[in-house]
This record gives structure tokens, C-alpha cells and sequence, in this order.
């Protein structure tokens, strides 16, 4: 809880996760965390959220002291004025994300959607990305939205409720038997549309234990440097523990990009590209009246502390 | 003599009891008499009027009405409760009314027999009162005009004046009379107030539970007597009446 | 008397303005941050806010509108399915013996327990969420039918049946205005349970509706849009109560009155 | 009599003979589709693997345990708080000045409504889930008492001061069992109320938990996890129901009675 | 004649009435009598009884007990209620008891008190059971048993008996004086029959609407007269009563 935050010696860290094959699950699967957190007598305790939403309110009530969650979630946290920084980028969105619509439907490109039916779960990365590419196709006030959580959306789309969807793996899988991209997050990624998951800090834990996250942020670039040498290790990991097959892990990752530490830093992504993406997301979320100011560039620049990235990717 | 009603070896037991309630009754209700029911508590006398109401079948022998076997409740008999019955959603007039209107009578009919029980029973200006509206003494006398509606052949009253006052109660019982004499009605009135049933009764009949005479009808010199007249001989009249009931 | 009610209405008007006032010292002072507990001010403002340019474009009256038609469509259903079945079942013990268990099964089963199945079986237009209020509203109704008909005093029934009503009329003339006090009470009752599941029903695939205002709000921790949400459902409520209660002693004015 | 009531009591359970032979043949004819409705024997097979092997790795006499203990401390919490607090509002009126409008205001919003900002208040551990539940459970009780204290034989209380009974003693002597009855009806409508509320309960961040269970499975559509986690919450519902009817009877033997 | 209760002036007018219930009246009740409270209905019976019990305050005038003005109620004042108002939840014993037991009186004493009372009640054998157990009358001899248990100066009854039957409520009347007899007790009975006026009263009181005198109290030659013994003298005393009321 918050009151440990003055204390030396911790003997709990609190992790929020998603149930995904991600970075968070191999490193938790490889012991890349608790065994190396064991050595200094602390232990990690996971709590699993269904979205970045829960996990926000958990950081916000000081239930967690870590969290996993989609940059548009950190965005709506950001700007609610939550005290937490972003620390680390798990992975940027690739395929494993899209819209998909139903073969033999008339819908042949995004502009046939005028007027139609589209799920997907509000306030999630998906989200974000069907509406940067309703914008683009200036669909944005022609087709109606339904905010709906990822089964939800299969129900609806085995019973003919909607046209299409936009949402993330492993929904997408039985979607995909009867159904096909429109387009996905890795195109949009080309087009410099990106959207990511990050991790974010409690700030109270962040001043008084800045050791335990620098700590953290380096097991998960141990992950990240794996996939990149020897992707089967940490697909394998991950599947396991997430109880999926390795060909469900597989597809679930997809072309999501795990950037190592040293990659950000030569790309500058956490200090440049990634912050002008989440100033470009809050905008167009604060248009959307979703929040309710966006987010200055000096607010985000305090928002993601790029330290712990830098330590890292210079050595 | 005419009779209306003969209950002939009537036996009742109620379902999961051993003895017989009613045990082989038999007795006649003659037309245009009073006859006053009276006995312990519990020795029966609702169990006899349900039955002649057609709300309880006989375990053996019969209830005949004009010679008939009662087999259900009909508007021909018509009953008075304790705590009158009145319905608290119809006015006074939709009450006494109730019956013509279930029998599918025309409204203007309705209206005619209504106004003059209204009058008869000097209730004209509560016409469309509800029952909550209504003293105690009130409702008993829109209850016994409901159940003349009809102009039934026999009305039956089981301890219909029990909860009112000794006042209303004497009010009660002039109205009664009278509606009886103006009418020529049949009436049967079960009570456990021994100076009612000599003031109601052309007879008075005797419930015991002594199995030999179940029920003893007697005759009733001091039928309609009033209270400035009881002498001695009353008093003893009555105690020979007490004494056998208990 | 009056000068007393006076008082203890005093009383009241005194505890909600002491609560406001700790609201805003609270909020003034910074006591808790903002996300916890938005200032009176800036809920009022949101209010206003909201009534004037809508929520997610959609006028605050349409989001509302919607909100007590899902609930009055749902409740309308039950009373008209509800009040024939539980009378037949308070008056017929084989209609009892068929429906009462089937009831009691489900009544006690929340509602977002079979949601997703609701979802898969009739979808997730406004069928789906009408039904799940539905669901919510039966039981109350049903219930409060057959004790009021197994309450209805036997001496309205035989002097009925003595006065010449048949069967058929004493249920219509007799029972069913007998139970009537107590099918207003199980409304009451049935509105409260629609009312309380309105959120959850608003909760999947809905674009208006205040219960979606509000989860829709709490995806992006806007407390005060949630505040203005809760104020307006606890108010309504308390109206919707009292609405219920009048028309109540309208048409069932004798109802305890000796 | 016996007989009679053992007529109907067959006529029940051939009620749900042929409810259960309908789901098998439409199932068995393939009429919907498995993921729709799953048929009897995969219900039960389902039931008999989760018995075995738990529902992700936890015994499912575990997660009914849990569920079941977050509801009995809601209640018994509702139980210790609304009680007394019932009790004065219906006897002296400056309490129900200062408490009955708050309730009354509460009272009717569906706990999805606050159930974030009760997170946000108290995190997302076992707390917000019993405050959320003991939130539901709270009005029905508070309400019973003030009717059950409003409904007590002023002559009891004539009595009690004229044998010499105190005003305290009149409290505990004579209006507390005086509205035990009602404190009673009031309890079971609490559990009802809290049991409606327990899926919404777990349904954030909870990793056991019934609710929880058929949250969980219908994220992944498992739609026979769902129907066993139903029929559990339902054979429960009126388990629960019928135990509470037994102590009633126990404790307040008299009600009903005279 | 020693006075237990001094009426002065009472003037009682119920909140929001314009005219007064109760209007100056002026009585007494004497150390060991018992005295009969007679009147129509709504007449103020019970406004006067529960005055005296300390439930009601006087408008004007004071009443006193033993000298002292009654401000609230105490055990030195018994009341007994027409519907008994015993605990269901007590059984008989707890029941009489309740009153000592909420004075604190030990244990031991308790049951002495209890146990000589259920004797004289004739109930020893239904000690342990619960009040809907038993019969009407069984309920009102307890009611009585438990008013007396304090040994309070003064039992009041309001209708007690207005519920039972003719014959339970002779067989009650014969408790209550057999009571008052053995234990030298002082009561008062308010009542709207007028034979059981008779029978309890040494004094009668009677109430009337008339105002210039609100309650005359006469003597009684047949207090506890034998029902046998009743002859036309008497029915003409009952009739003079019988007249004022009305
Ligand atoms: N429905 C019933 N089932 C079984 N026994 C019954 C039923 N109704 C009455 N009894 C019993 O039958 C007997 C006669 O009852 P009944 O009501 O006819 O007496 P009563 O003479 O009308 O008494 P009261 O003067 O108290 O009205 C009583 O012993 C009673 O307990
Ligand atoms: N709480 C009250 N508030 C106002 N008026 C009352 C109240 N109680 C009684 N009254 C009125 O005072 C009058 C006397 O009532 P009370 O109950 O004393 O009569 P009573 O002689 O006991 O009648 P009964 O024989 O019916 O018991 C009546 O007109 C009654 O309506
Ligand atoms: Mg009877
Ligand atoms: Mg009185």
C-alpha cells in the first residue's frame, strides 16, 4: 500500500498485468523477475486486469505499484493527473490488432462502412486506431460506435449484430476464420500511427524505490533482447504462461515490435517519436471530449521518464 | 307450515379430523320464520350455516333448499358476516348493488332495488360513501341490504352483530326486524348473545355438543320483547336456555 | 403537529446542507485530490456543462429519456406478463406447481450472471437490454400476486359466490381488486429491482443511456461526469418512488383504511 | 391433504422432467448451436471437471467459499450497522430526520453506478467488494426496522411503562422483538439484494470468486463454465433463501401466530 | 373512606380537537372499592383511563395518586387491555414476571410471585407455554396476572372483557372478584355493558356527553348479584342507567 513508500526495505512489489503473451508474461515465465527480485527478499505479486481502466483506478487507489496497460489508458491517466510516470514500452502494436469484417459482406474498402455497425472496446488502443482511420476515410460522425468488451464483440459478430470490428488477439483469432483485415495496427503503424502498450509507475514508488525501477525496466529488456536473438524461447515462454499453445502465442504476439532498450535510445523513440504520438493522441482524445484538456508537451515530458530506458540502452 | 330448508342427517367432519363436527342434524327452517342458532364456541354453528350456504358439502346426508340438494353457493341463500364482507373498493351503492350486477340485471333495475334499500335502511345520503367512511353500525346495515338485494328465499347471519356496541346493537336489531316483517323474509341468525337470540328468534335452536340431541329447537314466547318489559319470568326463560348449553 | 414536522423537516434540510458544506471544505482545502471527489462546483459546472453540448454528443435529456424508457418498457412488460401468471398461480394450485419453481430457480441469480448468454441468444440491440430488465422486474410482481391473492379475505369470496358471482367473476371482481394493494407494492418493488440492474443492462454495447454515461465516464475517470450520472439515478429514483406511491393511493385508496 | 400436496409436488417435478428433455433434444437435434446452449451432458461433465480440477487452478469449493464469505460479511456487517440504526429512526425522529433522506437517496442507484468511485476510494482488494455489497444490503434492513418499530402494539409499550419498564427497557424489552418479524423480512430481502450484487462484485479485478468464474468464462465464451456457474448461483439463491425462512421460524416462532 | 385516586378539574382536549374530550370532571376512587365506568361510545372511557395511567397529560387539572400528581406511568397503576397486549414472544410465567423482572427483583422472589398468582389464576399447568397457545380467556386471566404481580395500588381494566364470549367472561368475572376479594385490591372497570357494570360496581360511574354534569357515580345495590337472583327491581335499575347513557 501507499503508507510502504517511506520504507527502506520493501518485501512486496505489486504488478497490474493483462492476460497476454507479452514481455511481462515470458520474463514472469523465465524467472527473468522473481527469482532476481528473491535475491533481495521481495515479492512480486500479480494482479490481473481486464484493461488498462481497472488498472488505472488500481493506481490510482495505490493497490499496485507497476502496471501494464495501452497508451491510450496512460493518456486518460496523464491527463486525470494521476501520479504515475511511463517507464517502459512492452511492445508496439502490430497485427495482432485490426479491423476485420465478414467475408461475402459488401464491405470491400473502409469507406463502405458509412453507416454501419462497429465494435470495439472504448478507451482501448483499438479504439484509437479506428479512429485515426475513421478520421482519415472521414468517416467519423457516419458510422455508429459500439463500446463493447471483447467477447461481447464475438457474440455480436456470430450473431450478425455488427459489420465489423475493431479489436486485439485472441478475439481476433475466430474472427478471422470467417472474416478478413480492412486494414490493421501495423498499417497504421507505417503510416506513423502508433499505438503501443506501456508501463507505468506509481510516482509515490517511483521516488522513494528508483533502484527497484531501473530493477524491473532492465528484466523486461532482457526479454525484449531474447525475442529479438531467439524469438522461440520467449514464444514458448509466454504461451506457457498464459495456458495457450505456441502457435496461439504466436499469432497473439503477431508483429508487435518489442524494441530493446538500446534500440529506443538510437531511435529516440521514448524521448521524441513516442512522446509526439502521445501528444498527438491526447489531442485527438480531447477533441473527442473523451478527456478533458489534452496534455501540453511539457506535461508529457514530465509523464514519460526516459531515464531508466537511457541507463540502459547507453551501456 | 312451508318448509324452505330441510337438513336431513346432516354429518360434516372436516378433513384430518377424527369426530364429526356436525353429527347427524335434522331440523327444518320453516318459510318467513326466524330462527336464532345459539351454543358454545366452537360447537358448530358456522360449520351448519357454511353448510347451508353450499361453502361446505356434507360428509353424509343433505341440505335441501324448496326441496333441492344444495350442492353450491347461489344467490337464492344469502349470508351476513361478522365482519360484514363489505368490499373497501365499491361505494355503497356499487356494494348493495354487487350481486344484481354479477346476475347481468340491467343498470336501471340495479338503480331502483339499490334507492330503495337505501331508504329502508335510512342510508339514502351515504350512497356513494366508501366502506371506510362508515361507522361499524353503518356497514352491518349496507351487509344485510347487500345480501337482500337479491331477494334471496333464506338470509343467514352468523354473529353478524357481535362487534358492535350494545347500543348500535339494539339499533341493529330493530332494523332487522323490520326489514323482516316489511319483506316477509326467511331468516337464520347464528349468535352466542342468549337475550339476541330471544329478542331475534321465532325459534330458538340449541346447539350441544351432547351427541344424544345434538340440536334441541325450542319455541320462543318473548320473541321481540322489549327491555322494559323482562320481568322474572324472562330471567328464568333465559337461565333454562344457559343451563343447556353449557 | 405542523410546527413539529416544521422542525424535523428542518433537521433534514440542515444534514444536507452540513454535508455540502464538508464537501466543499474537503475539495477547498485539497484534502483528497480531485479524481476522488470532484468539487460541488465543478460537478454543477459539469452539470450544466453536460445539459448544454450533451455527453459524447448526445444530449444529457436523450441520454436520460432512453435510460427511463429501457426501464418503463421493461417493467410495462413485467406487469402485463407478471400479474395474470401470479394470480392464476396464487388461485391455481397446478398453474402454482408448473411456473413457482422455475421462478424461485431464477430470481435469485444476478443478472450479469447471464448477461453474456442474454447477449448470445437475442443480441445486443435494445432486445437484449429491455429483456435482462425484464427478467429483474418479473419476480417481484409474480411474487407479490400470489400473496396477495392468498391473502384475499375468504369471506369476500363466499359472500361473492352467495351474491351470485361465478367463478370467473369472483377472480376478476374479488381477487383481483383484493390483491391489487399488494401488486402496487410488488411495482414498487419490481421498479426498484429494474432500476438497480439499469447499469448493468447499459453496460454492453449501449452508445446512450445515463448507465452508460457513467461506465463510459469511469473508462476515462472522469469523476465528475460519474458524480452528475449518480446524482441524476439517485434522484430519479427517489421520484420514480414517490410517483409510484401517488398513483398508488389514487387507485388503491382504500388500501389501509380499515 | 397429504395426498393432495403430493400430487402437485409431482406435477413440479415433471414440470422440470420435460424442461430438462426439451434441452437434451434440442441439443441432441443440434437446433442451436453448442456455444448457445450447451447440452445437459456437457453441463455436467463441465460441473464434474471443475470439482475436480478447479476453475484456473482453484478448487471451485473455493471460489464458492469466497463468494460466499464476501456475502455473509456484507450482510452480517448490513445486520450490525442497520439494525440499530433502524431502530432509533423509527422510535426517535431527529435520527430518521438526519438518516432517512440520505438512505432514501442512496438507496435506489444501482451499485455499478458507484462501484468505481468506491474502488477509487478503497482500492480494488476484498474491501470494495464487501462495502459494495454491504451497500446493497444495508437499505432493506434500515427499512424493516423502521417499519417493524412504526408497527408495534402501542399497547405493548402502554403495558411495558405501566409495569415499570424504563424507557431503555421499553427499547430492548419491547420494540426490539416487537419488530424481530419485520428485522427478519427485512435480512432476507438484505441477502437477496446482496446476492443480486455479487457477479458485479467480482467482476473487477477478483481472481476467485463464482461471479468471478462466470465473468471469466464468458470472456472466453465457455458457455457450459456459465451454465454451471448459473445453475449454482440459482440452486444456491433458494438454498439460502429456505435456511433464512427455518431461522425465521426458530427465532421469531411467535409471528404469524394468534 | 380512605381515597386512592383524587380527580380535580380534569380537562383534557387532544391535539388539534377544539373541543375538550374530558371537561372538568371531579371524582374519586376509594382505597379497596371497585368502581364501574359506564358510557356510549367515544364518550371518553378511554381518554379517562389512560389520564389516570400517567399516558395522557391533563389540558387543565391534575389527578392524583395517593396524594401526589400522576405525571407518568409507574407500576403502582395496573392496566389491563381489552386485547390483553401480553408477549407473544414470553411465555406465561416470563410474562407475569415481566414486570418484577424489569424492576429487578430477584430471581427467587420472581418465581414466588409468579407461581402463587398462576395458582390463583387457576393456569399453574400452562406456565411454560406461549400466549397463542392459549384461549381467550386463558390470555385475559394472565393479563390480569400480570397487572397484579407489581401489587400496584390501583388495576385498571378498559373493555377488558369486551371479547369473550357470554360464558367465558362470566367464568372471568368470577376471577377478577374472587381476586379483588382475597387480596383487598382497588379497581377500576371501564365497560359499555351494562349487566357487567352492574355485576362488578360497588359504585358505578356514569358518562355523558352532557356537560353542565359530565359523570354522575351512583351506588350499586346488586354489586355481584347472581344472575338467578335478577328480578324486575333489577331490570328496572338497569333501565334508569340505560338512560342516562343515551
Ligand atoms: N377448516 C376447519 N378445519 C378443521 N376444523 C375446523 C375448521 N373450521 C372449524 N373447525 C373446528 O370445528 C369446530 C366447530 O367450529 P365452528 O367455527 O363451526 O364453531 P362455532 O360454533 O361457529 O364457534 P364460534 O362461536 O367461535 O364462531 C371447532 O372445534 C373448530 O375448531
Ligand atoms: N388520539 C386521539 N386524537 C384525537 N382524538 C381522539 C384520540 N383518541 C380518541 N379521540 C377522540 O376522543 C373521543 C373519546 O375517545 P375514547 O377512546 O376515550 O372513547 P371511549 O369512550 O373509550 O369509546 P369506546 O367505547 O369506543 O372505546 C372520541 O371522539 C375520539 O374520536
Ligand atoms: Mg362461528
Ligand atoms: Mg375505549
Amino acid at each position: 500500500s501507499k503508507k510502504d513508500d517511506g520504507q527502506k526495505n520493501l518485501s512486496e512489489i505489486r504488478i497490474g498485468i493483462l492476460q497476454t503473451p507479452n514481455d511481462v508474461a515470458a520474463a514472469r515465465q523465465l524467472g527473468y523477475l522473481d527469482n532476481y527480485f528473491k535475491k533481495k527478499n521481495i515479492k512480486i505479486k500479480y494482479i490481473i486486469f481486464d484493461s488498462g481502466v481497472d488498472a488505472n483506478k488500481a493506481l490510482i487507489s495505490g493497490d499496485v505499484d507497476f502496471a501494464t496497460m495501452g497508451d491510450t489508458n496512460g493518456v486518460v491517466a496523464m491527463s486525470s493527473k494521476i501520479d504515475a510516470k511511463l517507464i517502459w514500452v512492452n511492445d508496439v502494436i502490430g497485427n495482432n490488432e485490426g479491423l476485420v469484417v465478414k467475408n461475402g459482406s459488401n464491405i470491400k474498402s473502409i469507406q463502405d462502412l458509412a453507416g454501419k455497425k462497429i465494435a470495439t472496446p472504448f478507451a482501448s488502443t483499438s479504439h484509437y486506431s479506428l479512429m485515426m482511420t475513421l478520421k482519415k476515410y472521414n468517416l467519423l460522425n457516419r458510422v455508429s460506435l459500439l463500446d463493447m468488451d471483447t467477447q461481447d464483440i464475438v457474440a455480436a459478430w456470430n450473431r450478425g449484430d455488427i459489420t465489423a470490428a475493431y479489436t486485439w488477439q485472441p478475439t481476433l483469432t475466430p474472427m478471422l476464420k470467417n472474416g478478413h483485415f480492412l486494414i490493421n495496427s501495423e498499417d497504421l503503424r507505417n503510416q506513423k500511427v502508433i499505438t503501443a502498450n506501456i508501463t507505468l509507475v506509481r510516482g509515490g514508488f517511483e521516488r522513494n524505490h528508483p533502484k527497484l525501477v531501473a530493477d524491473l525496466v532492465k528484466q523486461l529488456n532482457k526479454a525484449h533482447e531474447q525475442i529479438q536473438k531467439n524469438p522461440k524461447v520467449i514464444i514458448t515462454a509466454a504461451s506457457k504462461q498464459n495456458d495457450l499453445s505456441y502457435g496461439e502465442a504466436k499469432s497473439q504476439i503477431g508483429t508487435s515490435e518489442w524494441l530493446t532498450a538500446k534500440q529506443m535510445t538510437e531511435q529516440k523513440f521514448l524521448t521524441e517519436e513516442f512522446q509526439n504520438q502521445l501528444y498527438k493522441t491526447g489531442n485527438f482524445m480531447a477533441k473527442q471530449q473523451t478527456i478533458d484538456h489534452a496534455p501540453t508537451k511539457a506535461e508529457i515530458n514530465k509523464f514519460v521518464v526516459t531515464k531508466y530506458v537511457d541507463e540502459l540502452g547507453e551501456k | 307450515m312451508e318448509k324452505i330448508i330441510e337438513v336431513k342427517d346432516l354429518t360434516l367432519t372436516y378433513p384430518g379430523g377424527t369426530k364429526p363436527t356436525l353429527d347427524t342434524l335434522n331440523f327444518d327452517i320453516n318459510r318467513g320464520e326466524i330462527l336464532t342458532v345459539i351454543g358454545k364456541s366452537g360447537c358448530g354453528k358456522s360449520t351448519l350455516l357454511n353448510t347451508i350456504a353450499g361453502y361446505l358439502h356434507p360428509s353424509s346426508g343433505e341440505v335441501l333448499l324448496n326441496g333441492e340438494t344444495i350442492v353450491e353457493p347461489s344467490w337464492k341463500i344469502g349470508v351476513v358476516f361478522q365482519n360484514n364482507a363489505l368490499y373497501p373498493w365499491l361505494n355503497v351503492a356499487e356494494n348493495i348493488g354487487f350481486g344484481l350486477n354479477m346476475r347481468h340485471f340491467n343498470k336501471a333495475e340495479i338503480n331502483v332495488r339499490v334507492d330503495k334499500l337505501l331508504e329502508q335502511i335510512q342510508l339514502a345520503d351515504k350512497k356513494d360513501d366508501y366502506i371506510f367512511s362508515l361507522s361499524g353500525g353503518m356497514k352491518q346495515r349496507v351487509a344485510i341490504a347487500r345480501a337482500l338485494a337479491n331477494q334471496p328465499q333464506l338470509v343467514m347471519f352468523d354473529e353478524s352483530f357481535g362487534a358492535l356496541d350494545e347500543f348500535t346493537r339494539n339499533d341493529i336489531h330493530k332494523v332487522v326486524l323490520d326489514l323482516w316483517k316489511s319483506l316477509h323474509l326467511t331468516f337464520l341468525v347464528v349468535t352466542h348473545d342468549i337475550d339476541e337470540a330471544i329478542k331475534l328468534g321465532n325459534r330458538i335452536a340449541i346447539m350441544t355438543p351432547d351427541k344424544s340431541s345434538p340440536m334441541k329447537i325450542i319455541d320462543n314466547p318473548y320473541f321481540n320483547i322489549d327491555l322494559e318489559d323482562i320481568d322474572s319470568e324472562y330471567i328464568k326463560y333465559k337461565n333454562r336456555i344457559l343451563k343447556q348449553i353449557v | 403537529m405542523k410546527a413539529k414536522n416544521r422542525k424535523y423537516l428542518g433537521i433534514t434540510v440542515i444534514t444536507w446542507l452540513v454535508l455540502l458544506i464538508v464537501w466543499q471544505l474537503v475539495t477547498a482545502l485539497k484534502i483528497t485530490p480531485e479524481i476522488l471527489l470532484p468539487s460541488p462546483e465543478k460537478v454543477i459546472t459539469t452539470f450544466i456543462n453536460l445539459s448544454k453540448y450533451g455527453y459524447n454528443g448526445i444530449p444529457l435529456w436523450y441520454h436520460f429519456m432512453i435510460t427511463m424508457l429501457r426501464l418503463l418498457s421493461a417493467v410495462g412488460l413485467a406487469i402485463i406478463t407478471a400479474i395474470p401468471l401470479g394470480l392464476l398461480s396464487g388461485r391455481i394450485k397446478i398453474v402454482y406447481a408448473i411456473f413457482d419453481s422455475i421462478i424461485q430457480f431464477i430470481r435469485p441469480i444476478p443478472p450479469l450472471a447471464y448477461y453474456t448468454l442474454l447477449i448470445l441468444w437475442v443480441g445486443i440491440g435494445e432486445t437484449s437490454k429491455v429483456v435482462l430488465l425484464y427478467l429483474a422486474a418479473f419476480a417481484p410482481i409474480y411474487l407479490a400476486c400470489i400473496s396477495g391473492v392468498r391473502k384475499v379475505n375468504v369471506d369476500y369470496i363466499k359472500s361473492a359466490r352467495s351474491l351470485g358471482a361465478s367463478s370467473t367473476q369472483v377472480f376478476f371482481h374479488i381477487i383481483f381488486p383484493s390483491a391489487l394493494p399488494d401488486i402496487f407494492t410488488g411495482i414498487r418493488t419490481s421498479v426498484g429491482m429494474a432500476y438497480t440492474t439499469v447499469v448493468a443492462a447499459e453496460m454492453v454495447a449501449a452508445t446512450y443511456g445515463i448507465g452508460w454515461m457513467i461506465v463510459n465516464a469511469s473508462k476515462y475517470l472522469k469523476s465528475d461526469v460519474m458524480f452528475v450520472g449518480i446524482f441524476i439515478l439517485g434522484i430519479t429514483g427517489v421520484i420514480l418512488d414517490q410517483l409510484l406511491k401517488l398513483i398508488e393511493r389514487k387507485i388503491v385508496f382504500w388500501s389501509g383504511k380499515s
